[in-house]
């Protein structure tokens, strides 16, 4: 079984590889199929060790030491076992699906080699974050991801704000990377050791300050790979990333990891609730806060990634309420229906010539039926409508809430439900429904390869299916690691109405949608509105960063600069400067004339007998002078 | 009034002052060596006088060594100072002044 | 042969350098990198005959130069010094086989292999007086290199180098022969072997002064804060081989001198300085940093990195654990590699379009991608990406100061992030974004010569990264033997003060794991706050 | 009335005199040759006045083995004092000395080696400063050093350029008067004591004990004494006459002042402050202190602004003076003992570097200085070899390990050290980092500088010149080895002669 391990683990990094050698080649095709068949490989084994694993049997690998110095000993260790396996599953299937769907959308791109070289080398980082038997291991992937999505991001390295958008996510992402050392660190100092197991097995007897610290540093660090605020805003500039790499590492898969990273040191979590609550309402917060922005931003993908954002929030709120199952449970769902989202919108970029503005399309749903029925069912997806997905895991997190009694975070998810439905629509009709106002841009758009189609397929129907389907077996399998806890109302009258309620309202703001943007009529009054402004403007935030930070820190480093010319070294050469001045302006006492140097001589000699006249004084009246001094 | 160690004494401390002061002053190289002999010439009397006072000859003998002393250092002095002269007709110190610094 | 490798290793550069003069010039640069050639793989065989396990000194060799004065030239390599001293001949190797000097190139070989041996007999001996010997020694193959080869301002710049170090180890000088002369209050005869002087315990008021007088020496040639304004003037004229050498080896003299011989023998003035070593180390990362991210000239960039770098090197250093002094001397060969390489890459351009300013670059990427990769996992190495070099040495660095206090740690983590701003930055400068410049369109990507240097270093940082364990061993083994055992010993004599005997605990005391260590290692976390409190 | 003085002639001890008197036979002799037939080849002479030194030297080795055993010896109505240090410092001088004299074997021809008297005054001036060290008598000083002094002005002076009258004649002059302070300084001493024996006159002190009257005879003397020292030796500020006659005099002779008389004076002065700082008279030890760190600070600084490189060579000596005047400071045996191991190794570097400035001597240059350090640039693509013998002196005298003059400076700050004085140990140490400035300075101009007109820099090169050069750089390098018995030998010697 080990084999099907290593395969899972490091095929996509052969991929990644033989992909690289031709990286500086123009277009091979070979190159795509390589990586993809070498994902698909990697997805088969992971198949068969998901088999394996509800057989209930689970693996864990040394493949070598890695560092070892002190009391520290941190291996190469690979564990599957039920979380991880899950993880797997929902990075392979996504990574495969994005890998075929690539090579169509990268058709033309001259880089295309490169491409699968970065995205392959990605999926390798992100299977080792998750099979990693240590916090270490999972910081490799870590660090890896956060690489590959530079790369990925500032792919198009000719376009500036790619480039910045890359610099942007990686330097915010290493701030929360600090965070995450600092826990690690917490961590190897009070336990010993930095393995899963050893952590899990001592941290009980840990001081419980100490674990809240190390949890909360562990949870920053989540908080910027998950770009939860406010380390949030890197993830709308990610978009400039080519769309499969918005899907694969921006939807489905990175992003999640800190969501991960949270269910898979839950021993760890259930000590500190305290922590928990601080992470659902920073979830439910954020959870609102993105759906808000989405709601009236003109940038497709921007949409999509702020749903994402705001997906986890309701990922953090189950997990931070102890659910972690359910986390993982609405982490797999997303996983797909958003990837499908994206991949959709990638569709659209196709047919539109990378076109953003969805006021700018309309009635695309003539040409591009494919695309129309895949994004409409992945919005109700989204949306959480029953029987898709998204209600399995999403409605399943507000009754986690409210089963829990906290009302608050109840209400705040609930509302974010219904906005949700709104912008999800507002954006499938603004695309697809209406006149075609395209035509006055003079686009042509054409539906892509049927092949991407194809290769989208597999994610559609996980889209639907994987909510009642999978959730009983997933759940028989994942609670022999997670905390069980059938969260149901138990009232059930109130859990219909509930339920109800809740598709009603979805329902509500999805007609809502349609009315208002059917016909895609700008209201100037709103627009000119505070509101429209504020959230437009994603609360001024970015441009507060701009100015509070990056600005600042730009001006106070040439400052620096200037000082370490101007002050520090300036220090040196002055005390050089000192001597060679005195020079300069004695050696001239030295003027050759012979009785002048006599008369240094003679002033030699004075100065002497002075010095002795004085000391002279000094001795005879020592008694004198203490006196005087009054001793 | 009797005459005492200390007035030699005195007197040699006068004359070496006149000595060095000379030394500072003159600007001409023959009256340098004139200064400099006088330097030379106070030591020997208090030499002889303090030797006189002890009543033992190493005073008296020292003085003498400096009496050849100060031939021989007027010979060599008188030497340079002729070359000089030849060569720049003038034994001002004035212009003795080409290397500084 | 054995017996006398190290002897071999000091003077076989130095003979060949002298022969070197008797070779004609158009044959010379094959003859220097046959010698360097000769010399590195003599190093690996040291490596090959190395007992790791032992952390003791091996080959050691002791002949008396000036017994009325104690003064040995002995000689003798452990697991701290191994390392450096391959890295060294790698170093020089490399940068010989890919050298593009055109002027006056016998000259430079030369010096480069006399520069070799003083880098080499500084890192083996065992002798205060004759480790003295190399290092001043070594200031004057580079102020010629400087010099010779550098830019337009390259005298000034070289002078400055020559005469701030010079300076610095001067009073070291002092404060060696002040150490010699207590040891021989001691024991009654002089000495200035390092190992005999490890024997004497000092109080500590001679601890602190004679701390302070190394300190100087070692903090200039580092250089810490604020005494590294010398190094941007050398590594902005310097020709890039002169950089290469600076950055990788000469730098880390200094540091390696704080583990060789502050540690040791001043363990208490050791502690005792923390807090001023750590605020020291600290500027110098930060600020640095945020100098670096402020250059308009490439190479400046590099340079100002690499003192940020060193920064957390000392910090490793005075984390006095060996997690902390291994991972600083880990560090000191990654640093190595890393900025050797990069100052490499920096020649590359520099080569092609004789300027260094990032403004007259950009869009490279698409004109020299196989450079731009290069570069780009050396960059990524530098910010301590894991599974490259830099980051072990980094990590660990980290780790054993965040015992020593979670505050320092913390500020000095921050380095990851300005390291990623200025590089980051840097690198989008130059390879991101259009061609703009026409000169640049079709600028030849790298060649065979120069990927001669790039691609071991290359390797190296990436297998280092994957697979440290070869070398962390015997330098943990050495860590043990012949620091933190002395130290360990040392302050828990009467002598030793409180603060120390908390902070140094036995190097072979078997820590049980987990739960149980959990509770006197809480005791020491209540520590930790506490001198937080105190700084 | 004056009783018959009956002296048994073994009493008188005669063989105290034998090394003086063979050099001055070797000048009468020379002399005598001269009369007979003038306007032989200078080889000639030089080889007679090396044959000389050679016996000088054997005589007074003669004497290590007399001075190992029974200790040191007295004669001559015992003025002579041969004791380790009189011992020592005329090996070193002689040494030196030989190999000065061969320095007058150039390729071009001078006019002062025309006369048969240049060599003839040479010996004399040894001679003379044998006497000087080689007594504890205050008149024998006096008239040795007078001796060797009223030598030397001529020798300056042969050269026959106008620098070299103006600087015999500054010299004689300045001389004159530092003569007259040492006579009038041992007059005072003479006065509170009556004895002019060093040793006399501290017993005489010691039992009569120190009150505030002998306290301010003592301190007068010392200053007069100082004075004339500090003339001697060329410290500040009594240094002025220093770089103008180094400059004025032909380069190997300013290298030969530079070495051999300073460590007469050097040898005399350690002497006399011996006993003046056993008195525990306060001031003197300060106004030592003061001197030396002036001395070595002051000439350092002024040496960075020079252009003429002879003359730089001149004020670094001058340091060097004041970094040695150090050990007369600290007074310890393990100073005294650095004291001659520093001006051993001194001796060569030194001479070496001198001996460069001399191989490059241009005879026919009508620039003020001939040795100004632009006629140096880009020595090494010129002249390599010539460049790393020159840039060799320079490191040495810098100080820069392993070459010969950085065992005398760890010596002397181990001197230092042991002798409680750090700080004075920093500021020596920092000195010699100033110091590096100017010697360094030579180098940039040697190898980082382009080659500016076509300077032959072998013009006065001959074999016997490489020789020395060559026996110079050797013992430069290789000290390393040599130090440790210099040490041994050196410590014995001073130790058993009592300081």
């Amino acid at each position: 079984m080990e084999m099907y391990l290593y395969i899972a683990l490091f095929a996509p990094l052969v991929g990644s590889l033989t992909a690289g050698l031709f990286g500086a080649q123009k277009k091979t095709m070979f190159t795509g199929l390589f990586a993809s068949g070498m994902l698909f490989a990697s997805f088969i084994a992971s198949l068969l060790l998901l088999i394996k694993v509800l057989q209930g049997n689970t693996y864990h690998v040394e493949m070598m030491t890695w560092i070892a110095t002190g009391d520290l000993y941190v291996p190469f260790g690979f564990v599957v076992n039920q979380v991880t396996v899950t993880m797997m599953m929902v990075v392979t299937t996504v990574s495969t699906v994005v890998h075929v769907y690539s090579i169509g959308y990268m058709d033309h791109d001259k880089s295309f080699n490169r491409f699968f070289a970065y995205l392959s080398a990605f999926v390798f980082s992100m299977m080792v974050l998750v099979m990693s038997d240590n916090l270490l291991g999972l910081f490799i992937g870590w660090e890896g991801v956060g690489v590959c999505s530079w790369l990925l991001i500032g792919f198009w390295y000719h376009k500036e704000s790619a480039t910045w958008a890359a610099n942007e996510a990686f330097i915010m992402n290493r701030i929360a990377d600090l965070a995450m050392l600092v826990g690690i660190f917490i961590l190897y100092w009070n336990l010993g050791t930095l393995q899963y197991d050893g952590i899990f097995a001592a941290v009980a007897g840990l001081d419980h300050t100490i674990t809240v610290t190390a949890a909360a540093f562990l949870f920053v660090g989540a908080m910027g790979k998950s770009a939860q605020f406010p380390l949030h805003t890197w993830l709308a500039d990610a978009m400039e990333g080519p769309t499969p790499v918005s899907a694969l590492i921006h939807a489905a898969t990175m992003v999640t990891a800190g969501v991960y990273l949270v269910v898979r040191m839950n021993p760890m979590y259930d000590l500190v609730p305290e922590v928990g609550i601080v992470i659902a309402s920073l979830g439910a917060f954020v959870a609102m806060f993105a759906a808000s922005m989405a709601l009236v931003n003109r940038d497709m993908k921007r949409i999509i990634a702020y749903s994402t954002l705001s997906q986890l929030g309701y990922m953090f709120v189950a997990a931070g309420l102890g659910a972690y199952w359910v986390a993982l449970f609405h982490l797999m769902a997303h996983a797909f229906f958003k990837a499908l989202l994206f991949l959709g919108a990638g569709n659209v970029m196709h047919a539109m010539d990378d076109e953003l503005d969805p006021f700018k399309m309309g009635g695309l749903s003539k040409t591009m039926k494919g695309t129309f029925w895949m994004m409409t069912l992945a919005s109700i997806a989204l949306a959480g409508l029953f029987p898709f997905a998204g209600f399995f895991s999403k409605d399943l997190i507000l009754e986690v809430a409210f089963v829990e009694h906290h009302y608050i975070l109840y209400t705040v998810l609930l509302l974010t439900a219904g906005l949700t439905a709104f912008y999800s629509f507002r954006l499938a009709f603004l695309i697809f429904l209406g006149e075609e106002r395209y035509k006055l841009f003079g686009f042509h758009p054409h539906e892509a390869y049927k092949y991407m189609l194809v290769a989208m397929s597999p994610l559609l129907v996980l889209a639907i299916i994987a909510g009642f389907l999978f959730k009983g077996t997933y759940y028989e399998m994942v609670i022999a690691m997670l905390p069980a806890g059938e969260y149901h109302v138990h009232n059930h009258l109130v859990y219909w109405i509930m339920t109800i309620g809740t598709q009603l309202f979805v329902i509500a703001a999805i007609v809502y949608a349609y009315k208002k943007y059917q016909d895609a009529k700008i209201d100037k009054k709103v627009e000119e509105g505070f509101f429209y402004q504020l959230l437009f403007n994603q609360y001024y935030i970015p441009k507060i960063y701009d100015e509070v930070f990056s600005k600042p820190y730009a001006e106070l480093s040439k400052m620096m600069w200037k000082l370490d010319n101007a002050v520090v070294d300036a220090t040196v050469d002055g005390i050089a400067g000192v001597f060679y001045g005195t020079a300069k302006n004695t050696h001239t006492m030295q003027d050759g004339s012979l009785s002048s140097m006599l008369k240094w001589m003679v002033v030699g000699l004075v100065a002497l007998l002075v010095s002795a006249a004085v000391f002279i004084g000094i001795v005879t009246n020592a008694d004198a002078i203490m006196k005087l001094l009054g001793h | 009034m009797e005459i005492t160690l200390t007035h030699y004494l005195v007197l040699s401390t006068v004359l070496f002052s006149i000595g060095l002061i000379g030394v500072m002053r003159r600007k001409n190289l023959l009256m340098l060596f004139f200064a400099t002999e006088i330097l030379l010439n106070s030591v020997n009397v208090a030499l002889v006088a303090i030797s006189h006072y002890y009543g033992d000859f190493t005073g008296q003998m020292f003085a003498f060594f400096i009496i050849a002393i100060a031939a021989s250092e007027v010979a060599v002095g008188l030497g340079l100072l002729v070359l000089w002269f030849k060569r720049y007709n003038t034994i001002d110190l004035d212009n003795m002044t080409s290397m500084k610094g | 042969m054995i017996e006398h490798i190290l002897s071999i290793l000091i003077f076989f550069p130095l003979v060949a350098g002298v022969l070197g003069f008797m070779v004609n010039k158009e044959s010379m640069r094959a003859y220097g990198i046959a010698v360097s050639g000769i010399e590195f793989a003599l190093s690996l065989w040291l490596w090959y005959a190395f007992d790791g396990s032992n952390g003791g000194f091996q080959f050691t060799e002791m002949i008396a130069l000036v017994p009325a004065f104690g003064i040995n030239y002995q000689l003798g390599l452990d697991g701290i010094s191994l390392f450096i001293v391959i890295m060294s001949t790698l170093i020089t190797f490399i940068g010989i086989a890919s050298l593009t000097e055109t002027r006056n190139v016998k000259n430079m070989i030369i010096t480069l292999l006399v520069l070799e041996m003083t880098m080499i007999g500084v890192f083996v001996t065992l002798d205060a007086i004759v480790f003295y010997l190399f290092w001043e020694l070594s200031l004057v193959p580079m102020l010629y290199l400087i010099g010779a080869w550098g830019g337009p301002k390259r005298i000034y710049a070289s002078i400055k180098f020559f005469l701030y170090t010079f300076t610095g180890s001067l009073v070291m000088l002092v404060g060696m022969i002040f150490m010699a002369y207590l040891y021989q209050q001691a024991t009654g005869q002089w000495s200035f072997s390092i190992t005999e002087w490890y024997r004497v315990v000092l109080p500590m008021n001679y601890q602190l002064w004679l701390f302070a007088a190394f300190f100087l020496g070692f903090a200039i040639k580092v250089p810490m804060f604020p005494f590294h304004t010398w190094l941007p003037y050398a590594h902005g004229q310097a020709p890039t081989i002169g950089s290469v050498i600076l950055a990788a080896v000469l730098l880390k003299m200094g540091t390696y001198g704080f583990v060789r011989l502050s540690l040791p023998l001043f363990p208490d003035a050791s502690v005792f300085f923390i807090p001023l070593v750590v605020v020291l180390s600290l500027i110098m990362i930060i600020y640095t940093a945020m100098v670096a991210y402020a250059q308009e000239d490439i190479k400046q960039v590099v340079a100002y990195s690499s003192v940020s770098h060193m920064g957390v090197i000392v910090l490793g250093t005075f984390a006095l654990n060996i997690e902390g002094i291994s991972g600083s001397i880990f560090l000191m060969i990654g640093h190595g590699i890393v900025s050797g390489a990069l100052f490499l890459l920096v020649g590359v351009i520099y080569d092609r379009r004789h300027t260094k300013i990032m403004s007259e670059f950009g869009g490279l990427a698409s004109v020299m991608p196989r450079y731009a990769t290069i570069f780009g996992i050396m960059m990524m190495a530098s910010v301590g990406l894991p599974l490259t070099i830099n980051f072990v040495g980094e990590f660990l660095s980290l780790l054993g100061l965040f015992k020593v206090s979670s505050v320092y740690a913390l500020i000095a983590g921050s380095a990851i992030i300005v390291g990623a701003i200025y590089m980051l930055s840097a690198y989008k400068k130059v390879f991101f974004g259009n061609v703009t410049k026409k000169e640049n369109e079709n600028l030849p990507d790298v060649t065979k010569t120069e990927l001669m240097g790039l691609i071991p270093l290359t390797i190296i940082a990436i297998w280092l990264g994957v697979y440290p364990k070869p070398i962390l061993e015997p330098i943990d083994n050495s860590v043990r033997e012949n620091v933190l055992n002395i130290m360990y010993q040392k302050v828990n004599t009467e002598i030793g003060t409180e603060e120390a005997r908390a902070l140094i605990s036995d190097p072979y005391a078997v820590k049980e794991k987990v739960v149980v260590a959990a509770a006197p290692v809480k005791k020491h976390a209540a520590a930790t706050h506490h001198s937080e409190g105190g700084h | 009335m004056l009783e018959a003085v009956n002296v048994s002639f073994a009493s008188l001890n005669i063989q105290t005199l034998y090394p003086m008197l063979i050099a001055i036979a070797g000048a009468l002799i020379i002399l005598c040759i001269d009369l007979i037939k003038s306007g032989l080849d200078k080889s000639m002479y030089v080889m007679i006045t090396l044959l000389f030194l050679a016996l000088d030297l054997g005589a007074v080795l003669d004497f290590v083995g007399v001075f190992e055993t029974t200790g040191a010896v007295r004669g001559f109505f015992d003025v002579m004092l041969m004791d380790g240090l009189a011992i020592l410092s005329q090996i070193i001088m002689i040494a030196a000395s030989m190999l000065f004299i061969l320095l007058a074997l150039t390729k071009q021809r001078f006019q002062e080696y025309r006369y048969a008297e240049y060599f003839a005054l040479f010996l004399f001036m040894i001679s003379g400063l044998q006497f000087m060290v080689a007594t504890d008598n205050l008149i024998l000083v006096f008239v040795g050093l007078e001796t060797s002094s009223l030598a030397l002005y001529p020798l300056i002076a042969m050269h026959g350029k106008r620098n070299s009258f103006e600087a015999a004649a500054k010299y004689f002059t300045m001389g004159a008067l530092a003569a007259g302070l040492f006579a009038f300084g041992s007059m005072i001493l003479y006065a509170l004591s009556g004895s002019v024996e060093i040793g006399e006159i501290a017993r005489t002190i010691s039992t009569n004990g120190i009150d505030t009257g002998s306290m301010i005879f003592i301190i007068v003397a010392t200053v007069f004494l100082l004075s004339a020292f500090a003339f001697k030796l060329g410290l500040v500020p009594f240094h002025t006459w220093t770089p103008d006659v180094y400059q004025g005099s032909t380069a190997a002779l300013a290298g030969f002042m530079s070495i051999v008389p300073k460590l007469a004076a050097f040898v005399v002065a350690m002497r006399l402050f011996e006993f003046l700082m056993s008195t525990e008279v306060l001031w003197i030890e300060i106004m030592l202190y003061a001197i030396v760190v002036l001395t070595m600070t002051m000439s350092n600084i002024w040496a960075l602004v020079q252009k003429d490189a002879k003359r730089m060579l001149g004020y670094s000596s001058i340091s060097h003076a004041g970094f040695v005047m150090a050990a007369v400071l600290i007074g310890t045996t393990h100073a005294n003992t650095a004291l001659f191991v520093y001006w051993a190794l001194f001796a060569f570097a030194n001479l070496g570097a001198f001996a460069m400035l001399w191989i490059t001597h241009e005879k026919q240059h009508d620039r003020e200085s001939d040795d100004s350090f632009e006629k140096f640039s880009g020595m090494i693509k010129t002249s390599p070899f010539t460049a790393v013998m020159m840039a060799l002196f320079m490191f040495s005298l810098a100080g820069i390990p392993p070459f010969a003059l950085f065992w005398g400076k760890v010596y002397m700050l181990s001197a230092a050290v042991t002798g409680g004085y750090i700080v004075l140990a920093l500021i020596m140490a920092l000195n010699s980092a100033i110091a590096a400035y100017y010697y360094v300075k030579i180098i940039v101009y040697m190898f980082m500088k382009e080659p500016v007109g076509n300077n032959d820099y072998m013009v006065n090169s001959s074999n016997v010149l490489r020789t020395v050069i060559g026996t110079a750089a050797v013992f430069t390098i290789a000290s390393v080895l040599a130090v440790s018995p210099l040490m041994e030998f050196v410590a014995t010697m001073v130790y058993n002669s009592g300081y």
